[in-house]
């Protein structure tokens, strides 16, 4: 696969490295009372959608950068690739 | 240049100038041909020598040899001759070569000949004239499709003691010689606008339509000559012949330098976004490669288009007996006679469905060889000049036992007429190679006016189809196609360029009547014939209710041989179809997979083998070690040294006792390199430390260091180290050997997706710093000779746990830690890498008077299982910081990576498995990592378990054999005896359960 | 050897030798290179337009930009990831340059010692292309000067620096694993030449 | 019909006329007892046991395309029951007894071949944990020997004693465990589960449950409404899927796994191998072909197809294993959709809706469990409690932090 990488190009996705969907990025609050729970769901629970699906990959060959990269699971397309980081602080993440 | 290039590549047509004239040079050789007639070349098939050209292949020059008998079917060991003369060959498969190079299954149509050339016939016994185990066929009435399953049950022992060993030794093809493979093989990445795979008429026009526009072009074709068809067909294009436009058109490419073209070069699959796996096969048309020359190149290109244009492949008709030597495809036979100047014998009767199939016999005919009939399964076929033509008629049945001899046809009136020949040339019309669109999503739609599956659906990403590929059969369509798809190509990539004026050539339409089997006779018609699957199988598998495709593949093997089905898996499918009463598209077609032709394990793994299987990573002390005479081990990539043996020492307990001894009474050295090292900084690097360790860093003294745990967010313990903080802004990490690049990488997660806005930058110095283990009552005595007299290393001016840069033998820079791993008074300390073998040298040097010693892994392992830490075999990805006993650390009052989750009540049972220490109550039992814990008493079982040991070593120091391991409820056992089993290997010994801190459990030795 | 190591240690190359190692083939040089000290430099949060202004004033020339290099006086950079630098400059004259870097960046940047956790090879001559094509996935062919492009051969991560297309590469791959890298190029360019 | 050498026989002599289907192909009823989602083996097994040993034969498995067509018939066809945690070897040890006698008992050859496994080990801490595996093995009634560098040697000559990067330390042999026939299996159980009265339905696709009040009725399919007491998803890779449709997000992602087969060849390999310190395993079928495989494609996937770099991360262990092989060709590359979970482990269990029943999670190891995963379900359809070895195979086990993680890899699928 070829992995369009938004500062690099479109680079072999061979030199990367996979984590999973990007709702990783989503880690709930350690002091919400039921933290336990919105853990278990952001650790264990998946969409695993057959179709578009937002992923991290981490550019470990490379620039190591984390990307967030939306793909089809069915065709294998790529739709769209972004920095993780700026995902991250899209939906809110700081320190 | 024309010229170097007619003699580069490809063997030009009549390139020695000689007339072609060789009729019957060898028995079956006709004139003219696209070989080299100048010498001929010698080759040895079943012991016996023969003689061909340059430019033959192992079948043409057996078949101008006279020779129709390659090959024995899989299941009944049928006689088989060679029926294509390309890669779709199912029966004439041989064993290449010999010894380390003995190549099984090559198909004889693709085998270069060259001078030595050594084959043999695989699957029979003794010999291929006379097979014992044709016996198969006597009993082909028993062993129809799937009997298998239906057998071989009773009694229930047998199969696998009796029938199964008997099938096993009867089953495969070829064999291979058990010997390494001698050759290289390589690897190779291309780039490229225009990727046009097979070099026919339509990928030529358009690699020299695309080269022309200038853009990147890479072509590629399977076969040692370019040309494609047009190699096997006397009509012309424009005022050339098709060989010499082909030549002229090949001259052109190679004089482009943004055009490479790649003979011998199979693509082998389309994988997603353009990527295209090509096997080179650089030197298998040579007795050997040349010395550091690679057999064959795996090939992975990047192309931005891609233009299918492999051609199509003719389809047999099935009839009674269709399978005996000299029945072979129509197109094959015109290609022996037109490219090779071979005629697989000296009469040929043709059987067709399609025009086509006439223009063998002509020829044929045109060549002198006699053409007993054409038999066209039509009632309006064309005339035939030359040949005696039977209209409406069909071919029932043929004689001949190892070759064919004559054919028994059913004319159109209702009789029968024995045609004498020994070649039948059979064309059920002509199949596009659609396979590479299949790689992915494509799935090919029938079309009725060619009677034949066409490229559809969702073809690979960027990807086009054109010429024959797409189901335009005429030259002239090719032409066109090759240059249109070009130019919609390239427009696509914003390279505008026109299609140009094409040269003239035949456009004869496709003219065929669907005819897939004769239903007349009794005996068997063969589909797939390297398989032995008969259209009574198919029958028979539609009775038993295997009507889905995949269903009928599996049940019959239908298309599982080494030819994937190339030339059967139409018929199978039609009869099918008529059998459902279902029109062909409605039954399907079966997935075509990647490989398009197999590939070898060499190719595959290129480069990588033995040694170079993986890179190996040295220690700045390796030379050195090496010059000791050290003993070495693979700790994942890197080579470490597992212990030094000393003259006299005849057993490695030996070396590792008197290094562990030594080190803890004196001094050892030990290179600690591997351990990860990563470097952290920024004003929010304390912080970023408290979420990634499970322990507290924000208010660790600069100069200090503490040694951390890290979770994952599961609450699992998977990796622990130290943190040096050098400055309120930078912090050095430590990880284990292991997991340096896992915890790099998920510091890296945290530090971008999860706290993008801390104020942290990471990067690994794991390799700048040579670094090395003093450890032992002297370590101090020691490193005050080397380091810098200026730096002060007293206990009270550098206290345990203290960090600090310094300088060493004069002025090196160097880092200083005061941590220990084997309990001892210790430190590690860091130089340049460059410097790390004058490093341990010196420290060497300076360790002499106290008999300093270096101690490998081993020694290591022993110190640190005396001392209870915690390595690889205890984090084991299933353990917690509670199991661990270093539950305490995990701070409650931060957010941490893991803390929360490691509190669920399945983490934290009244029993969970707690970190221990146990010692034989027999001195001389050994403990063995690997034994599981019983009470003392009681049955022995899974359900008893009580735990394990992880690690074990023999403590020179203690003086037997310790471990350390998970215990239930452990901690609060101490003293109690309990059982280690290890049924594994018969052995079960008394253990007394006691702390993990088997030496100095205080911790006096290393303040000191 | 240089001004800073006049102290008891002598230094030994990535290959493990004294003098750089050296493999002469028909058109294609590979030449060990251990004279060169590097250091990283990453900017801190908000600091990248800082970092690079002191840099270049250090440096004598801008950082250089995403997947690429460049060199001013004895000093050479290239771009390893966002926001994120190693420059390199003569091993003899600046073996402590990490310091010296973190002085003129400040609290802009953070700077760590890389010399020596990496290893070097130079490839020069005609057959770059041929040889590079049959180690990493870089299109070479359509490089430029001054490409930095971080790449893998054989199982390596390593930086492809091109100084002359065609002509001339550096090849910078992890120094523990200069001998695996060092038979990969070798065995190309026999495979190749 | 009873399938035997003698009935082959009688055939032979008598034109194959009196082969009947091998399972019919009926219109589904209104309704069933039991209505399975799913014609894989699992699937199948279910119907069978839940006939055979439950006496439940108004049962329905419903399939989207044809019987076998998912993981069963795409498989490497490896039988074992070498695993080291308590969660998961007694019910994997149940399976491979049930595999001795699968093929008397429903009366069609699977060529069930017990040729022996033998996990290599390179270092000695994989020697540990081979012992800890072993005994774990043993103490569960199942088999194991370790073996050293001779013992292997013995067994196999040819592989890489000289210049291997790794060298091979020795092994951990299972004898008992081996290969089957894998497309027999689903043909095998769909025979005896037709002919005690299960209804396969082929080219069945299920569109949506009918859940009414926290109880499902029926699952709606493109051949229309199909009632049922009890729904059972047995559809491994398209398990989220298929549940999504009941509202239920799973602990489970889809992967593709690669397989490969070479050409047929003259015998090579007796057992089965697998390489400790690369991505290749091996074995070789008995028609010749060297059936083999390696790691994931690692990236979430639902085609069934893999990428080419994983193809040459697999032959490269293969060569490195066995440098006998470098001319030896592989015939065809194909993928799976494996259902991973979060732990490696499965999950056989109700949900929280009352009539839905799942099976799922089955990694790469779902073949080898065909038999007992069957035997279970079945009895948990049957009975609503969990059969003993299957016990720990709940849906809410990462809650309570009960993982059976036999790699130690923790929640992240594609590492197990």
């Amino acid at each position: 696969m070829i992995i369009n990488h938004p500062i690099l190009g479109p680079r072999d996705s061979q030199e990367f490295t996979y984590l999973g969907d990007a709702a990783l990025i989503d880690r709930p609050d350690w002091q919400a009372e039921n933290a336990a729970d919105q853990f278990h769901d952001y650790l264990y629970l998946r969409d695993n959608p057959a179709g578009e699906h937002r992923e991290l990959w981490f550019h470990e060959q490379g620039d190591r950068s984390w990307l967030v990269v939306t793909r089809n699971t069915v065709t294998h397309e790529i739709l769209n690739v972004e920095l993780a980081r700026d995902v991250a602080r899209a939906r809110g993440r700081s320190k | 240049m024309t010229d170097a290039v007619m003699n580069a590549g490809r063997v030009a047509f009549q390139a020695d100038g000689s007339t072609g004239a060789r009729k019957g040079v060898q028995v079956n050789r006709l004139d003219g041909g696209l070989i080299k007639g100048s010498k001929a070349l010698t080759f040895t098939f079943d012991g016996k020598s023969y003689k061909g050209f340059e430019g033959d292949t192992l079948a043409s020059a057996l078949l101008a040899n006279g020779v129709r008998l390659m090959g024995r079917s899989f299941k009944y060991h049928r006689p088989r001759g060679v029926l294509t003369s390309g890669s779709e060959e199912p029966n004439a498969l041989v064993e290449l070569r010999s010894g380390g190079r003995q190549e099984p299954n090559t198909r004889a149509t693709v085998a270069e000949l060259y001078d030595g050339l050594e084959a043999n016939s695989q699957n029979r016994w003794p010999s291929l004239q006379h097979d014992f185990m044709a016996i198969n066929d006597r009993f082909s009435n028993f062993l129809t499709a799937g009997f298998y399953y239906k057998t071989f049950m009773w009694p229930a022992a047998f199969w696998e003691k009796l029938y199964e060993p008997i099938i096993r030794k009867a089953a495969g093809l070829g064999s291979i010689s058990f010997e390494a493979d001698p050759d290289a093989y390589d690897k190779g990445f291309l780039h490229c606008d225009l990727l046009v795979i097979g070099a026919g008429p339509t990928g030529l026009m358009a690699a020299l339509t695309a080269g022309r526009a200038g853009a990147q072009v890479i072509i590629a074709d399977e076969d040692f000559l370019l040309g494609g068809r047009l190699n096997a067909e006397t009509f012309g294009v424009g005022d050339l012949t098709g060989a010499a436009w082909v030549e002229q058109a090949q001259a052109e490419l190679a004089a482009m330098p943004n055009v490479r073209v790649m003979p011998r070069t199979t693509i082998i699959g389309a994988f997603d976004h353009g990527i295209y796996g090509a096997v080179e096969r650089v030197s298998d048309h040579v007795l050997a490669p040349e010395a550091g020359k690679p057999r064959q190149i795996l090939w992975r290109i990047y192309s931005k288009r891609a233009m299918l244009a492999a051609g199509a492949t003719e389809r047999p008709i099935a009839f009674e007996n269709n399978d005996r030597p000299g029945v072979m495809l129509a197109g094959a036979v015109r290609a022996y006679a037109n490219r090779w100047a071979v005629t697989p014998d000296q009469t040929v009767a043709v059987f067709t469905n399609n025009d086509d199939g006439h223009r063998t016999a002509a020829d044929l005919i045109a060549k002198g060889v006699k053409v007993t009939a054409v038999i066209d399964t039509r009632p309006d076929a064309p005339k035939v000049e030359g040949a005696e033509l039977f209209a409406g008629a069909q071919v029932i049945d043929t004689k001949g036992r190892l070759g064919l001899e004559w054919a028994r046809v059913r004319l159109a009136n209702g009789t029968t007429r024995d045609v004498p020949c020994g070649a039948l040339a059979v064309s059920g019309g002509w199949n596009p190679n659609v396979h590479l669109t299949c790689h992915q999503r494509g799935r090919p739609a029938w079309r009725e006016d060619i009677a034949a599956f066409v490229p559809a659906g969702e073809l690979p990403q960027n990807m086009s189809v054109a010429g024959a590929a797409n189901g335009d059969f005429s030259t002239a369509a090719a032409l066109r196609a090759g240059a249109e798809g070009a130019v919609a190509a390239l427009s696509e990539l914003g390279i505008e360029t026109k299609a140009g004026d094409l040269p003239e050539a035949e456009d004869a339409p496709v003219n065929v009547t669907p005819f897939w089997y004769v239903k007349e006779g009794k005996g068997r018609a063969w589909l797939d014939q390297q398989n032995d699957v008969t259209v009574k199988d198919v029958k028979l598998a539609h009775q038993e209710n295997f009507r889905s495709v995949e269903h009928l593949k599996r049940y019959t093997t239908l298309g599982m041989a080494t030819d994937q089905g190339k030339t059967s898996n139409m018929g199978g499918l039609a009869i099918m179809a008529e059998l459902a009463g279902k029109q062909i598209p409605e039954v399907g077609t079966t997935m075509f997979r990647p490989p398009y032709t197999p590939v070898s394990f060499g190719v595959m793994a290129g480069r990588s083998v033995g040694e170079e299987f993986r890179p190996t990573r040295k220690t700045p002390s390796h030379k050195w070690a090496e010059e000791q005479g050290a003993v070495f081990v693979e700790v994942g990539q890197w080579l470490r040294a597992q212990w030094f043996p000393k003259a006299g020492e005849t057993h490695w307990r030996q070396s590792v006792d008197r290094e562990v001894l030594q080190t803890r009474n004196s001094v050892g050295i030990c290179d600690v390199t591997t351990l990860g090292k990563i470097d952290v900084q920024g004003k929010d690097a304390a912080e970023f430390l408290n979420k990634i360790y499970a322990n507290a860093f924000a208010k660790l003294p600069v100069g200090k260091v503490r040694y951390g745990l890290m979770l994952r967010e599961d609450g699992i313990a998977y990796d622990d180290g130290t943190a040096a903080r050098f400055a309120e802004d930078h912090f050095v990490v430590t990880t284990t050997t292991a997991n340096a690049v896992l915890v790099y990488r998920n510091m890296e997660f945290a530090r971008q997706c999860l706290f993008p806005d801390m104020d942290v930058q990471l990067i690994s110095t794991t390799e700048a710093w040579a670094q090395f283990a003093v450890a032992g009552p002297n370590a101090r005595k020691l490193l005050q000779k080397v380091v810098d007299p200026e730096f002060d290393i007293s206990n009270e001016a550098f206290p345990f746990m203290g960090c600090g840069e310094i300088t060493v033998a004069g002025g090196c820079r160097a880092r200083l830690f005061r941590i220990s791993f084997s309990g001892e008074l210790a430190y590690e300390i860091a130089v340049p890498t460059r410097y790390g073998d004058a490093m341990i040298r010196k420290l060497m040097e300076a360790g002499e008077e106290f008999g300093a010693v270096p101690y490998g892994t081993e020694a290591l392992g022993v110190m640190r299982i005396e001392k209870g830490h915690a390595a690889g075999n205890e984090l084991n990805g299933t353990t917690s910081a509670l199991n661990l006993g270093m539950g305490k650390m995990v701070s409650k009052k931060k957010d941490c990576i893991g803390n929360t989750l490691s509190e669920r009540e399945g983490m934290n049972q009244e029993d969970a498995l707690k970190l221990v220490g146990f010692k034989p109550v027999n001195a001389a039992d050994p403990v063995q990592a690997g034994a599981h814990l019983m009470n003392a008493d009681g049955e022995v079982s899974a359900a008893t378990d009580q735990g394990y040991i992880t690690s074990a070593a023999y403590s020179p120091v203690l003086g037997c054999s310790i471990g350390i391991g998970f215990l239930k409820s452990g901690d609060s056992r101490k003293g109690e005896v309990i059982r280690a089993v290890n049924p594994l290997e018969g052995k079960e010994i008394q253990v007394e359960v006691v702390s993990a801190h088997f030496v100095d459990p205080e911790g006096e030795r290393l303040r000191g | 050897m240089g001004k800073f190591d006049n102290h008891g240690l002598k230094a030994i190359s990535p290959l493990g030798g004294h003098e750089p190692r050296v493999d002469a083939f028909t058109g294609l040089l590979i030449r060990e290179v251990a004279d060169r000290a590097l250091a990283s430099l990453a900017a801190r949060q908000g600091q990248e337009e800082a970092v690079k202004s002191a840099a270049a004033s250090y440096l004598g020339g801008a950082l250089p930009a995403p997947a690429s290099w460049s060199e001013a006086g004895v000093y050479a950079a290239w771009w390893m990831g966002p926001d994120l630098w190693m420059v390199s400059a003569p091993h003899d004259s600046h073996e402590l340059m990490a310091g010296d870097l973190k002085q003129a960046v400040g609290d802009a940047g953070s700077v760590v010692e890389q010399t020596d956790g990496w290893c070097r090879f130079d490839i020069e001559g005609p057959r770059c292309f041929d040889v590079l094509e049959r180690l990493c996935n870089a299109n070479v062919r359509a490089g430029k000067a001054g490409d930095a492009t971080r790449t893998s051969m054989e199982h390596l991560g390593v930086f492809l620096l091109c100084q002359e297309p065609g002509q001339k590469y550096a090849v910078i791959g992890p120094r523990s694993s200069a001998g695996s890298l060092h038979h990969a190029l070798v065995a190309a360019a026999k495979s190749v030449i | 019909m009873r399938y035997s050498g003698l009935k082959v026989i009688k055939e032979a002599l008598t034109g194959h006329k009196g082969w009947r289907p091998t399972w019919r192909d009926p219109e589904p009823k209104k309704s069933y007892d039991v209505v399975i989602i799913g014609g894989g083996g699992h699937g199948l097994a279910t119907a069978y046991y839940l006939a055979k040993n439950h006496g439940i034969t108004n049962v329905a498995v419903i399939e989207k395309g044809w019987i076998g067509g998912g993981n069963v018939g795409r498989n490497t066809t490896i039988i074992r029951s070498n695993y080291l945690l308590d969660g998961n070897e007694p019910f994997y040890e149940l399976s491979l007894q049930l595999w001795e006698g699968l093929e008397q008992d429903f009366n069609y050859n699977a060529m069930v071949s017990q040729r022996g496994i033998l996990n290599l080990v390179h270092t000695d801490a994989q020697r540990d944990a081979a012992r800890r595996r072993g005994n774990a093995m043993i103490l569960n009634g199942s088999d194991a020997e370790l073996l050293d560098t001779d013992g292997v040697r013995a067994m196999y000559p040819f592989l890489n004693f000289n210049d291997a990067r790794f060298p091979i330390k020795g092994g951990l042999l299972h004898r008992r465990g081996g290969t089957v026939r894998h497309d027999a299996v689903a043909w095998g159980y769909a025979r005896g589960a037709d002919l005690r009265g299960v209804d396969i339905i082929q080219n069945c696709e299920v569109t949506g449950f009918k859940i009414e009040n926290g109880k499902c009725l029926g699952v709606e399919t493109t051949k229309g409404f199909i009632g049922a007491n009890k729904v059972a998803s047995c559809v491994a890779g398209s398990s989220s899927r298929v549940m999504e449709k009941a509202g239920m997000r799973l602990p489970i992602e889809s992967h593709v796994l690669q397989a490969f087969v070479s050409e047929g060849l003259k015998p090579v390999l007796d057992g089965v191998i697998t390489f400790g310190a690369g991505h290749f395993y091996c074995s070789q079928s008995d028609k010749g072909g060297l059936v083999f495989g390696g790691d994931l494609d690692m990236y979430n996937s639902y085609a069934q197809r893999g990428n080419l770099p994983v193809v040459e991360d697999v032959m490269e262990g293969g060569m490195a294993l066995i440098p006998a092989l470098g001319r030896v060709r592989m015939l065809r590359s194909w993928g799976g959709i494996m259902d991973m979970s979060m732990d490696g482990s499965p999950f056989i269990d109700r949900t929280h809706i009352d009539g839905l029943y799942f099976n799922g999670g089955w990694c790469y190891g779902g073949f080898k469990a065909t038999p007992a995963s069957g035997w279970c379900y079945a009895h948990l359809l049957a009975t609503d409690t969990p059969h003993k070895v299957a016990s720990a195979y709940r849906l809410d086990r990462f809650r309570r932090g009960c993982m059976i993680d036999e790699k130690g890899q923790g929640a992240q699928p594609n590492l197990h």
